[in-house]
This record gives structure tokens, C-alpha cells and sequence, in this order.
């Protein structure tokens, strides 16, 4: 066993993907001589050679889309956006073409869009965002979200291996502030589609995944000491599918629910969620859904702010009880 | 025999351009001559139907740029994980060379269970990539950084194949088509490029959709060379594509061929194109049909018997009678049909709940 | 008073704006000597000048940034998509640069991006999309939907002279479909920001816009015929920002809520309206909030397939029917 | 006295050349010094203070590229109302010719409630539109078609203005790039646009972001005149610069300028730039910085006085330390001032719920 950072987790899991399968190859800016913005690729490219690490010009829609005839063909693309902000630019790319290859015209596009997201660490409105929000709304495409290193590597596996586009989100607060022990050898595959339940409660449900999954245990453990309040924290790891059962089951033991992501409100996933457990399992609810979410503005750079317009652990907090005493 | 390309450029010398025009066989020459008139009857067919209204939705000719597709296609090493090309709306003579059958397009124009999408896209919007062909989404530039992908697998494979993609004069001002080209280049990728100069983008004129006079001049910015050939003369078309296909073959990369010809009816059917100058539709139609020309010469250097030309004519109009006859009472898909294969893996959608109320 | 079309509504407020005001133009793929795809712009080149009605080249990303840079300067730029569908090619520019303008730079961009959307039409995958939940995500955008010739003018005329960036979708099954008396003479600007009562009802609310506004009429017609159920309809007309008030009254008033809209149901803007009415109206909730939306796949072309993907009328009846029961 | 530009074009006279240089009084070329001079000494405050953790996120440094971005500024018309540009994050001298204030610089660096952007935004990222200065965005090739849309209403207003935009041998592969120079050239737009052939773009070489020799020869196939000079020669660029803006200011259109320099720091101060040879630094360094030059250029030809370049060196310090000292210890913005200001209606965005419990 040794401690993993999540960013080492990631660079195992595609490492050994690249191992065992010759038709995985890595394509994106920076990706192979520099390896990588934040040094996911790095060694790559002198391993595996400048054929299976692409260095690509500026260009991310023709990343995105190069991967996918790539993909039609039979190889395994893994593309990087160098912040996944950027990926604004392939929009059009991944769900007009990419997302609906299969279902319009029978192609199957096994591919991995993967790139840092997320905000806390004063990256201004274009290098923090988390844009899951605008491909939930994507039928053909899959998104993970991983919150731990083990995560991490057991969801770029199994994103490999899937035989559908995958977006892979990662968070970049996560990249060196998690550690983690990984047993060495062992194959490491985590289901697309599966929640996870961080922590067991009874009175409360916090639904989350990435970033605000920590936020939120470090709430639950402060709740369960100052209020005695007992909170479930379900890490969704999967945005899209949707592991509807594990929310469904954990409203059912709780009868209520704070959705948490770092995400803007308006439009952001929380939504979604909200409006499938009112659909599932209405009779279920003892209180209102409630959402913590940021506040609906682009992020701001100064710390001051930043701090202010994303949720904290203290704002967890006090959703938590006010929710926990309705 | 086989005309030079216009304006010949280094990247083209017309010298290997008479080679292979020479290269074609009689029997080759009267395929091409099947597929050119193939691809009209079908058409007219398909207008027929759009005027029944079993065509659903919108209707796109390529009349007067039958040539163009049909050799360009047919420039390509065709059959199972040959070469792979992607057509756009107005090359449905590619996709017949490539080996799709009269009764796809058929079906795919009707919507019917039986087509290859299954009902689910649009007129030639569909693929078989044994064959080598890969259908076109509806927005423009987005298959040429695709087509670069499927370069990009023939390269690292090291695979003895070519792309080849087409793209407008209005869809060459696309980001997409700049970002995919460019990534072409810079890879080397076994890619040819064909800019269809057919002078109207919808019912935008080249002179608001770039500011020079040639498609060519567009690409050797990017360090693809490029050549600007006749695109209603078949054996221009094929040979420039031919001389690009092996060039890209052999490693030296992309290569793009820009093919003058004209669009004569209007963006689909619904247009009644009152934007285009009528002296210019005549002069195409009466001095420069491709089919009309490549017939001419055929028979002026007596490459062909008439009668030959005449039986294929005969033949077509067969084999469009027999694939009409064989699809056009075919049932739509059945409703529920539209739920599976959005993933593998789930297998179907979820069938709503007010479905099952 | 007149029988005027959606259409020809549209065109009307277009007109009126651009006699009004000459800081506005319009620019876009085939908008002037052709007058656009579907003819709203017909006669616009001739009247105001090539200057004022520019034909572009097909670059959406372009059409957008340079209405963005003319607005910063004080125009009043409207930028016509063909079809929405390829919106999606401008994302980053509409989201990135565009909505973030003010809030970040102090910019004012007062510009209006517009284009047919939906389907019901035949139209396939790429010329039937409903983009509003892609863009809902977007602080400093707001989207208008109207759903009759009224608010077709109204909208536009608000849109046009509002002081940020507004996206007007225009249901292209309503274009020739929906007729109206409009007084001649009189100015009509709808407030962005308001929905309207588009029925009373006591029983249930149906909370829809666009081209299901017009199903969830019918059905309610036929609710109140057959099962004497009274629905109220309302119609959001303004889906950001989004009229709270309007939302929180009728729910209040029912206590029944059915959201419908003809977009994808995961990661629709049905989400956003449940968790609004789950956080401002929970204790008013006598049933769940129920959604009828299309099927979560790209829209197939078959009428057959297409019919069965989008709600229809029938649909809404019965769903309208079962929580009425609830 | 000026030099000629490198490799003059058709489109670029050295005669012009030659005039526009001459034209530079002995007040404007100390003015250029002045802000070469203050654009190092401010970016060499910035390090300090990014090395005391006072600057907030990343430092990127324009070492080496001061004479592109100040020279091509100045050949504006600059005042209220005048021409615009859009800089990027290595032309922090454009944006100080343009009238932008070291202590704006220092605030939006150091996220101050007093910056320009009341610590939204980052670096150079903001804009005074009266100056003439519009802040880029993080998306490369975004500020083209804006700086189109700007351009364009000069000409629709019939003002006799100019704009000016930057983008790097790295943007220049985006598709917003591609679509917007498009635009403006179809549209004749008075808008002068500069290359930066900086050698790099993040870690990435010329040769993997394009497949040509020079930038200059990526334009031509937009019906854009291109001309390559000499970077680190702030002579060539002012005078390159006014003759391409006199040009479209006289509505002859775009007009492209490459400019050959070198990055002389990393992508940004974490970058260590390892990637990079030492001897091409060193070269670059010793043999062709800008500001050596121009000041050699200047004390060889007598056109000034060494007393008075010394004086000005002084004066930047004292300046710098004085913009230093005013902003180093404001405060960062209240965190509810986050809210305002998303729309002008609704003015300001709802405080969540959770924070008023
Ligand atoms: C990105 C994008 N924008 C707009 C459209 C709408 N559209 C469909 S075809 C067409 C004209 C295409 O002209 P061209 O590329 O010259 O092809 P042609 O019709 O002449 O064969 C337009 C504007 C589209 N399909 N894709
Ligand atoms: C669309 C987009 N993709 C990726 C990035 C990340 N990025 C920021 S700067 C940079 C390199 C830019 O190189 P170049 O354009 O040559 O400018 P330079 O840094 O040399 O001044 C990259 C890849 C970005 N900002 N925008
Ligand atoms: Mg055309
Ligand atoms: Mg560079």
C-alpha cells in the first residue's frame, strides 16, 4: 500500500490503460514533451512515444473531433483539455457529433474527454469552471465526476474501457490535496453509474459529488459532534446515467435531503436531482429539497470573493440544520 | 486523351495527371458513366417521391455536380477497409460509388424502418465504414477534423489508406473547418480535401463568404498544397483526386483540391433559387453539364460504343424502378423503436411514465 | 386589428425596432437579400440597406463576437442563427465572452441572438433542437421563449432594447401555425422577466412555454370537458431570469404541479422549475411535481419516432389526469 | 535612421516605412522609451510582489516582447474615442501606451477592491473603452470576431477609426481566430491585426501548431496583406503598425503583421521552461532585447541624450514604487460586493439562502 495523491491516481489509471491496450493513446496541448498542464502526462510521452501522446495545436474542437474518428476506427482516445473550461470550444463537437454517433448512425465512439475543473483556488471565471451542468442535458454521452484517488483511477479505467464517450471531470483543488492508500497490483475499476455512500447517517442526506463531497463530510463530522445530528453524504462519482437508486434509497432512510455542488444554481444539476427524488420518492420527504450551491455569478478571482460566491463547509453547516430541525 | 487540370500547380503536375487518365480502362470508363447517371436518375426519382410527398422533410440535389462526387470517388481505393470518404449533401454519387445501394438512399429519404439509420437521420446522413463511407452531421466543417481522426488511425497504424472529405465554399468558413485542417497539416495525415467552388452557399455568393477568388488560395496557409481543377470534367476531377489519394498514400500528407462547378437547382427543394442569375443556370446546363461532357467525350475519341452508353441508361432506369418498387410501401419504424442504442450500455432510453399510464 | 401570424409578428417587431431605432441591424446566413431561411427578414435589405441587414459568412462563433464587439460600442446588434441548432458552434463565444461581459468587465453588450428552434417538424436531430437548458446554466444571459404572435413581438421589441444580451428561441411549428388579432398603431413590448396566466384553472398547474404551451392548452381543454378537472396553464414566456412569483402562485393556488416542455426530460429546465417550487412552495405541494418531456434521446426523424419522442397532447392529458387523481 | 522592415511586401512600401519613422520626434521616441521602461520595471515589481504571494493566482511576463507591444500601440491614434485595441497577457506595454495606469496594473494583479475589475477578473483582463483598450478573455481567438464587431461599427458609423488586435502563433490555430479575420475581411473592416511569432505557445513549438514557415502566410488566403518584421526592432513595428492602420483607416480592409520576437520567460513564473534551449535565451537575450536595441538605436544616431534616458529610468522607479506603495495594502473586495452587477436588471443576483440563516 502507498499514499496516492488523486493527480498520481489518475496518472496509474491511464498509465496502465496505455500498458494493456496499444490502441489507447492520449491527445491535447502540452500533453507530451511537457506532459500536461498539471503534469497528468508526464513520462508519457517518453514512454510510450510522441505517436501515442499527441501534442495538438491550439484547437479544441478539432481535438475533440479528431478523437472521434480516431475512436469510429477502433482506437481508444483519451483527449485532455488543458483547463476543461476550454471545452466551450468543442461544445458543438461533443454533442452534435460525438454524443449522438451511436444512436443516429450506429457508430460507436469509445473515447475520453478529460480535463481540470473547479474552482477554490483563485482561478478567475475562465480556468474554474464545472460544466457538467450544460452536458447533463447530452443523451449518448456519459460523465463522471470522481472525489477520491481511488475514484480517480478506478473511473479513467473504467472510462477507457467503456464503450461510450466519457467526459471525466477532475477536480484540480483535488489534484494534490488528496491522498489516499491504493493497494499496489490490484485492478482498480470503479462502475460507471454507481454512486457511493461516503458516510452513513440517519437523519439527513447530503447528495454530492467532486470538490463539495469534502466540504460536505467535513460538515456531516461537524454536525455529528456539535448537534448530534447524523448525516448521510452520498458521493455520486457518476453525474450521467444517474445512479437513481442510491438516491432514491438514501432519501427513503433519511426523508431529507441538501443537494451540495460547487456548481452556479441556476440550471446546475441539483435540479435534475431535485426533480427526480420529488418523482421517486415524494411521500419520502419529511422537508423541502434544498440546495447549496454557488451563488449565480461568473466566479470571481479575489479570494474575498471567491470564498463568498462558492459554497463553504460552514454554509453546508447551517443548510444542514436548519433542514435537520424542519 | 484525358484534359489537363486547369491551372496545373507543382503539387499537380499535369504530366502524371494524362498518366492515370490513361490508367482508365473501358470498363471503368462506362462504371463512371453508370455511377453519373445513377446518381440523376435517383435524384429525379427522389424528386418524384419529394412531389408525392413520401420524401420526408427537406429534398438536396446536386445536379450539375454529379461529376465531381462520382470521380472523386472514384479516384479512391474502394471495397472492405479500403479508403474512407465523407460525402455532404450534394454527393450522393460518392456514397454510390462507395458501394450504398439506390434503395438506402431510398429509404433513408422515406424514413423507412428498413434504412440504414432506422428512420433516425436524414438523407445521405448515414455510413458503412467497411465500405468506407461516413455520413455527415448537419453542421458544416465539423467532418473535417473527424476525417482527420480516421487519417490520424490509418497513420498510427501505418495502414496503406486515405481519408477524403468534402466541404462547401460557405462551409470552408467554418472554425471547424480551419481547426481540423490545420491539425491535418501539422500531423502529416493521409488526407485529401475537396472544396466544392459551386458558387452559392444557400443564396450567399463567394464574394460575402471570402475575399479571395479561389478556394485554392485558402489552404497554402496552411501548408497544404492545393489545385483548382474543372469540377464538371470527370477526368480532372479523378485524376487530380487520384494524384492527392497517392501523394497522401505515400506519406507526403494533405492535399486539397478545389473543383469549380455549379449548383443548379436551389439549396433544397423549397428554393426556387430567384437569387441566381438565369443566364448563368442556362450556360451551366447547355455548355457545361458533366454528364453531357464526359458522354461527348467518350464517344468523340471512341472510347465507348453508344449502344454501351445506352444500355447502362436503360439499366439505371431498372434498377431505380426495381429499388423504388422494393421500399417505397415499407413501413415507418415501429414507435418504439426510437428508445435503444443512445449507449451500449444502458441498451434502451427509459420509456417515460405518462407512456404507460 | 389584424390576423397576424407568430411569424409575421415577429417580423413586425423587427421592423418597428429597426425604424425606431437606427443603432439596430441585423446580421446572419442569408438574413438579407434572401431575408433569412424562413423569411423573417424578407424585405429588411431592401427597406434598411445591406449596411444595416449583413449577410455573413457561415461562422456562428464570428456572428455572435462581432454583434458582442458592435454592442460594446453602442449598437443594438440582432444576430440570427438559421437554425438554433448551431448556436451550439458560438457556445463558448455566447457564455464565455458574451454573458460574462458586464459582470466581469463592466461591459454593456445590448444584443439579441435569435433563431428557430424545436421540433414537431420533421426535422431531424440538427434542425429541431431546444437549446434553453444548455444556456439557462449562464449568469448575465436571459432567454426569452414566446408562445403567441403577441409575445413573438413583444419579446423581441423588449429584447432588442434591453440593456443585456437577450436569447429569443422562436418554435418553428408556431411561425405559420398560431394566428392573432393585433391592434395596428398600438406598441407592444412584453416585460422580460413575467410569465402569464395563459388559462385560470383551480385543480393543477401546468407550467410550459413554446410549442407545448399550446398541447398543454388543448389538453387542459379536454380535462375540463371529460373529468370537469379546472387546470390552470401558465406560460413562463421568460425562462431566465425566471418569474419566481408567477411559478409560487399558481402552485399555491393548485397545489398540483405538471412542468411540460418539449426538450430532453435529464437535464431539461424542468429541474430548475421542481427544486424552485420544492424550495419556495413546498408545504403548498398536495402531490409531486410531475414532468412530460420528450424521451432522452436526439430526435429521430420518422414521424413515427418523432411523435412518440416529444409529448404530445395525449400525453399531457393523462399525466394531467393522474396527479389530478394523486 | 529606421530600419526597413524584414521582407517588405507589396502591401508595405519601406518607402512609407521610412517617411513613418522619420516622422518621430525626439518627445515621441523618449515617450516609446518611457514605456518600454516602464513596462519591464512594472513587470519586475510584479515578480516581487507575486514572490511575496501579493499577487493573487499566476504572473505571465512580456520579457522580450516590450518593443512589439509598445510600438504597435503607438502607431494608434490614442485619446477618447480614438482607435481600440485588445491586448493580450504579454502586451501589458499596449495597454500602458494606451493610458492604462501602473497602479491599475498592480491592483488587478494583486485582486484589490479598487482595481478596474473590483478583483473580478485577472491581469490585463480589463477594459477602458474610452482609452481604447478592451480586456481579452482566457479563450484564445475570442477576441477576433469581438474586435471584428468593434471594427465594424467604425465603419458603420463612417468614423475614421481603427482596431487593432494581438493574437499569439498559438491562437492562431482556433477556430474563433479563422471565423472572425474571415469576417473582417470579407467586410473590409478597418482592423490591423499582429501575429505574435513568439516561439512558443505554452510548451508547444511552431512546428506542432502549424505547418507553415512564417505567420505572415496563414492570412494571404483570407485576402489579407501580410508583412513579417522584426519584433525586437521597434522601429519596424511602429511603422509596419501605421501603415497597416493608416491602410484601413483610408477603408482598404485588414491588414496583418507578424512579428518575429521570442519569450523570453515561461508560459507564466511556475513555468521553469525547461523545454526551452539555453542558447536560444541567451541569444535572444543579449544580442536582440528590444529596449537594448531601441536605446543603442536612439544614443547611436544621436537622437537623444543618454541624460535623458537615465532621467527616465528614474522617474519609472519612482513611479512604480509610488503605484506600489498606493495599492499594496487596500483592502480586497467585500465579499458581497460578488453580487452585484450580472445584469443591469435585475441589479444584482440573490444572496443565497443559507447565508442569511
Ligand atoms: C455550422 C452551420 N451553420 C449553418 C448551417 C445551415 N446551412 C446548411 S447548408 C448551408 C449552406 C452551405 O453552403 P456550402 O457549404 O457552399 O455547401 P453547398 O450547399 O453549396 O453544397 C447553410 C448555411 C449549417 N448546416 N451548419
Ligand atoms: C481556447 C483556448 N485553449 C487553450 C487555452 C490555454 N492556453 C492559455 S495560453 C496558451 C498558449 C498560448 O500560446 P500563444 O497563443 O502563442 O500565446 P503566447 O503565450 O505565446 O503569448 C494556452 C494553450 C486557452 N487560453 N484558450
Ligand atoms: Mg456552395
Ligand atoms: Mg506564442
Amino acid at each position: 500500500m502507498a499514499d496516492v495523491t488523486f493527480l498520481e491516481a489518475l496518472r496509474q489509471g491511464l498509465w496502465e490503460e496505455m500498458e494493456r491496450d496499444d490502441r489507447v493513446f492520449i491527445l491535447g496541448e502540452d500533453v507530451g514533451l511537457y506532459g500536461g498542464a498539471f503534469k497528468v502526462t508526464d513520462g508519457f510521452s517518453k514512454r510510450f512515444g510522441e505517436a501515442r501522446v499527441i501534442d495538438t495545436p491550439i484547437s479544441e474542437a478539432a481535438i475533440v473531433g479528431a478523437a472521434a474518428g480516431a475512436a469510429h476506427m477502433g482506437l481508444r482516445p483519451v483527449a485532455e483539455m488543458q483547463f476543461i473550461d476550454f471545452i466551450s470550444c468543442a461544445y458543438d463537437m461533443l454533442t452534435n457529433y460525438v454524443a449522438t454517433a451511436r444512436y443516429r448512425a450506429g457508430l460507436s465512439t469509445p473515447m475520453v474527454v478529460r480535463g481540470p475543473c473547479g474552482g477554490y483556488v483563485r482561478g478567475g471565471p475562465f480556468h474554474s469552471q464545472n460544466p457538467e451542468a450544460a452536458f447533463l442535458h447530452t443523451p449518448g454521452l456519459k460523465i463522471v465526476y470522481p472525489a477520491t484517488a481511488r475514484d480517480a483511477k478506478g473511473l479513467i479505467k473504467s472510462s477507457i474501457r467503456d464503450e461510450d464517450p466519457v467526459l471525466y471531470l477532475e477536480h484540480k483543488w483535488l489534484y494534490r490535496r488528496i491522498k489516499e492508500q491504493l493497494p499496489e497490483g490490484e485492478e482498480i475499476l470503479t462502475p460507471i453509474g454507481q454512486a457511493r455512500i461516503a458516510r452513513e447517517g440517519k437523519h439527513l442526506s447530503i447528495i454530492s459529488y467532486g470538490a463539495t463531497l469534502w466540504k460536505s463530510l467535513e460538515a456531516a463530522e461537524q454536525l455529528e459532534k456539535a448537534d448530534g445530528v447524523s448525516v448521510e453524504v452520498l458521493d455520486l462519482r457518476t453525474l450521467l446515467p444517474m445512479d437513481d437508486a442510491a438516491i432514491v434509497a438514501t432519501v427513503k432512510k433519511t426523508n431529507k435531503v441538501l443537494i451540495v455542488h460547487e456548481d452556479t444554481r441556476t440550471g446546475g444539476i441539483a435540479g435534475e436531482i431535485a426533480a427526480r427524488i420529488n418523482e421517486q420518492a415524494f411521500e419520502w420527504l419529511d422537508g423541502p429539497i434544498m440546495r447549496v450551491t454557488a451563488h449565480d455569478v461568473p466566479l470571481p478571482y479575489a479570494p474575498t470573493l471567491e470564498d463568498f460566491v462558492l459554497p463553504q463547509t460552514e454554509d453546508i453547516v447551517k443548510a444542514a440544520r436548519w433542514l435537520a430541525a424542519y | 486523351m484525358a484534359l489537363p487540370a486547369t491551372r496545373p500547380t507543382a503539387a499537380f503536375p499535369s504530366g502524371a495527371a494524362g498518366a492515370a487518365g490513361a490508367a482508365l480502362s473501358s470498363d471503368q470508363l462506362l462504371e463512371i458513366y453508370y455511377y453519373l447517371r445513377l446518381t440523376r436518375t435517383l435524384e429525379e426519382r427522389l424528386v418524384a417521391l419529394y412531389r408525392q410527398t413520401k420524401v420526408i422533410g427537406g429534398l438536396f440535389r446536386s445536379l450539375g455536380q454529379e461529376g465531381e462526387s462520382v470521380a472523386s470517388a472514384y479516384a479512391l481505393e474502394r471495397g472492405r477497409h479500403k479508403d474512407v470518404l465523407s460525402p455532404l449533401i450534394r454527393n450522393l454519387g460518392s456514397l454510390l460509388v462507395m458501394g450504398a445501394q439506390p434503395v438506402e438512399i431510398l429509404r433513408q429519404y422515406m424514413a423507412k424502418a428498413d434504412s440504414p439509420t432506422r428512420g433516425r437521420e436524414l438523407n445521405v446522413h448515414f455510413n458503412d465504414l467497411e465500405k468506407g463511407y461516413l455520413g455527415q452531421i448537419s453542421h458544416l466543417g465539423d467532418m473535417i477534423p473527424v476525417m482527420a481522426g480516421i487519417a490520424l488511425s490509418f497513420k498510427l497504424r501505418g495502414e496503406p489508406r486515405v481519408g477524403l472529405v468534402y466541404i462547401g465554399d460557405g462551409g470552408m468558413s467554418t472554425g471547424t473547418f480551419h481547426e481540423g485542417l490545420n491539425l491535418a497539416a501539422v500531423q502529416q495525415l493521409p488526407l485529401v480535401v475537396i472544396g466544392e467552388y459551386n458558387h452559392w452557399a444557400y443564396s450567399t455568393p463567394p464574394e460575402r463568404q471570402f475575399a479571395v477568388k479561389d478556394l485554392a488560395e485558402k489552404t497554402k496557409g496552411y501548408g497544404v498544397p492545393s489545385v483548382t481543377v474543372d469540377g464538371n470534367d470527370v477526368f480532372a476531377v479523378y485524376e487530380a483526386t487520384r494524384f492527392a489519394a497517392e501523394r497522401a498514400r505515400g506519406g507526403k500528407g494533405v492535399h486539397f483540391i478545389e473543383v469549380k462547378t455549379y449548383r443548379r437547382k436551389g439549396h433544397a427543394e423549397h428554393d426556387d433559387q430567384h437569387y441566381v442569375p438565369k443566364t448563368d443556370l442556362e450556360r451551366w446546363a447547355n455548355a457545361n453539364d458533366p454528364i453531357d461532357r464526359y458522354r461527348q467525350r467518350l464517344l468523340a475519341a471512341d472510347m465507348v460504343a453508344e449502344g454501351d452508353l445506352k444500355d447502362i441508361d436503360d439499366r439505371v432506369r431498372v434498377e431505380v424502378d426495381q429499388a423504388t418498387d422494393a421500399c417505397v410501401d415499407e413501413p415507418l419504424p415501429p414507435a418504439e423503436s426510437a428508445l435503444p442504442g443512445v449507449y451500449l450500455d444502458p441498451p434502451a432510453a427509459d420509456k417515460l411514465w405518462f407512456k404507460v399510464l
